[in-house]
Order: structure tokens, then C-alpha cells, then sequence
């Protein structure tokens, strides 16, 4: 199946990429997802997760098609 | 009626209210209106900030603000509500964020502007990354207790 | 900085917040803006309202309104703060009240405006006469609760 | 001892008065100027009174050139 993986801001930069499109075979967690896309970096505690941008938890499966966000806590307002 | 909006240039949020009542032409349903304005601030945690850049999630910001907004318009019982904020690079004194409701009593109109204010800044994806007076940049790591 | 002020003719309540702001040419020392404005209904318990008679007590009115903003200021620690108040005939969708404070901090912004509406309310000596459709008045008994 | 008295909104409606100017002997209380005041009517139990601009109590003291006001519960906002 076909995933889009996002990063934003903080994390972003770290990782040197804003967008992966990722190929991977049958079903896939969130946690998944993000060690395929960074390739095995350590997951930061305190990061949040969307799947077609609503929040999901790291344990959500992740189906064909989505788009699957990473980010720092959110500091707007 | 009600709006959420994300916006690239500044704005004077008191203009901007004083277009969207004259806009509702004297409606006189509410009796209460509450309005919050988050301004940018030349300093943060003791050090001089001279701009800021404030990064968000096309899409995933905008279903967060409105979704946000409606279910404080459900819960309580709003007239109407309007929630404005920048995207893009800020200057100091400039606008962030205006929220404001329009409910027929004070209580649920401050109780609301309030609760969108603190869901905002928790779920609303938007990161600030500062610049310092040196020059150098850092990203706000978390936002101040409400 | 900080003003209270009776007006005897109507005000729109952003324009003046808007050259309040003007006036402070960019001051960037608060983040946070808490407005509330009081508009007047054109129903009460139930029936309709086409006019309204607010009577004050000269002189401690003013008095009332410049404690209840002082206090404030000082509990908060607020960097300003604007209290308008109207007197006199009011119509349907007119402006009662502003209470605006500005603060480094959102929680005591909302915090203070929120206790300057009810301290207002239950101390400042304003009388509400409403004139109803068939041309009758009659005092306003008791605020609703905050 | 003079003292000015001043009723407003409702309650000055019902005593059709608006001021009185009393001239009072010796000390009195608010309770007493308030019975000075409108021949002996009844006090509304929820009144408020003030002696020179400041809230007072009906049991307070009041002193020569004070100025002493009754008036219903306050509605502005």
C-alpha cells in the first residue's frame, strides 16, 4: 500500500525531510510508519500523530491511500 | 455566520470586529460578546525576540479550527464566533490570534471564548519558531499553562 | 493609561479599541487582549424591548468604576485597562458596556475582565429602566447570575 | 448636624423624591436618617446605602455634612 508521511517544524528539521511517500507490503501501524519513513530513528516521547489530519494514537493501523502526520507539541494561539 | 480564518498578512483585529458587526447591521439576539487577542510579544522566557515565524499543517489546521469553533458554537449555545490567526512571519506587536463569541449571556460567552482559546493551543497544529536578537532561531517548545 | 469613562451617546466599542491601540503605537510588553462587551437585548424575561433608561449615581458611579479597575490592575498585574460605560436612553443592539485589559499573560487577561464584569455588576450603581412595546416601564429587578 | 439624603431608581419613584436635606440633633445612624428621611416608611429589605460615595452599613455612624443615599439593587453591565 501506498502512504504519504509528513513532518512539520521542529522534527522536520531534524530529519531533513518535510514528505516521504512510502511503498510498504500488507498493514502497518503508525509506529510502523514512522521507522520506515525516518529509517529506524528513535521515536521523540513527545511526539504527535494524525492520520488524514485527525489525531491518532501510535498503534493505529494506517490504511492504503493515507496520509500520516509527525509533529512536535503545538504551540499556536 | 460563523468563520475561521488563517491569514499570511497582519491585521488590526479591531477593525476587523468593527466590519463584522456592522456587517450583522444591529442584530440584537446577543447581549454578550467576548473577545480574546493574542498579540506577539518582544521577549519570551527572558530573552529579546525581534520576529517570529509561525509554521502550521495546511488542511489538518483549518478542520482543527473549525471543528474547534463548533463545538463551542453546540455546547454553548453561541450566536455566533469568529476565530482569526497568522500564519507566515510576525513582527513584534503584531496580532496572532482573535477569538470571539457572541452569545445572548456573559457567562457562556466568556466560559467559550476561554475554552476555544486553551483547545486552540492545545490541538490547533501551529508551531512558533522565534528569532533572537543575535540572529539565531530557536522552535517554541511548549505553550504557557492557560 | 488605564480610564473609566461614562458617555451619554453611543459608542462602537472596536472603533474605540482600535484607537486605544492606535494610540499605544506598538507597544509590544502584553500578549494578551480580553475584551467583553455588553450589548443591549431587544427581549427580557420574555418580552420585547424597544428602549432601555440607564440611571447612575453621579460621582460614586465614576468612583465604583475607577476601584473596581484599579483593584483589578493590581491583583492581575495588568499592563492597562479601559472600562466604558453608557448612561442615560439606550436603544435595542447599542452598547452597554466595554471592559478591556491587556496582560502579559492569558489566564489572568480573562481572569480580570471576567471579575471586572461581575464586581460591575453587583457594585457599580446603574439602574435599568425598560420601556416594553406597548409603551409601558418598568426597573430591571436584579442582574442575572455571572 | 446636616446630612443630605438622596434616593435613586425605584425607590426614588415610590417616595417621589429624589434629595432631602435634613437638619438632624446630636449623632444619628443610617437607619435613623433613613426614618428622618421618609417619615417613618418602611426600609425595603434588599436597599443599599452609602455614606459619601462608599458602601455603608444601616447601622453605621453618620456625621455632620455627610452625604447618605438609598437605592435598590444595582443592574448596570
Amino acid at each position: 500500500m501506498q502512504v504519504k508521511v509528513l513532518f512539520f517544524a521542529g522534527l522536520r528539521e531534524r530529519l531533513g525531510k518535510a514528505d516521504v511517500a512510502l511503498e510498504l507490503p500488507g498493514t502497518a501501524t503508525v509506529l510502523e510508519v514512522w521507522q520506515q519513513a525516518t529509517g529506524g530513528e528513535t521515536l521523540p516521547a513527545n511526539v504527535l500523530v494524525s492520520i488524514n489530519q485527525v489525531y491518532a494514537e501510535l498503534s493505529a493501523s494506517v490504511a492504503d491511500g493515507d496520509e500520516v502526520a509527525f509533529f512536535p507539541p503545538v504551540t499556536g494561539g | 455566520m460563523a468563520h475561521c480564518e488563517l491569514r499570511e498578512t497582519s491585521f488590526d483585529p479591531w477593525q476587523l470586529l468593527a466590519e463584522w458587526t456592522a456587517a450583522q447591521q444591529g442584530a440584537s439576539r446577543y447581549g454578550a460578546t467576548a473577545v480574546f487577542v493574542g498579540t506577539m510579544r518582544d521577549f519570551n522566557e527572558g530573552d529579546a525576540v525581534t520576529g517570529m515565524y509561525l509554521e502550521h499543517y495546511p488542511g489538518m489546521t483549518e478542520r482543527q479550527l473549525e471543528q474547534i469553533m463548533q463545538d463551542a458554537i453546540r455546547e454553548w449555545h453561541l450566536d455566533d464566533a469568529l476565530i482569526v490567526h497568522r500564519v507566515g512571519e510576525i513582527l513584534p506587536a503584531e496580532s496572532i490570534v482573535l477569538v470571539a463569541v457572541w452569545s445572548a449571556h456573559r457567562a457562556e460567552a466568556f466560559t467559550a471564548c476561554r475554552h476555544i482559546m486553551e483547545t486552540l493551543k492545545h490541538n490547533a497544529p501551529f508551531w512558533k519558531r522565534e528569532t533572537l536578537i543575535d540572529g539565531s532561531s530557536r522552535w517554541v517548545e511548549r505553550n504557557t499553562a492557560g
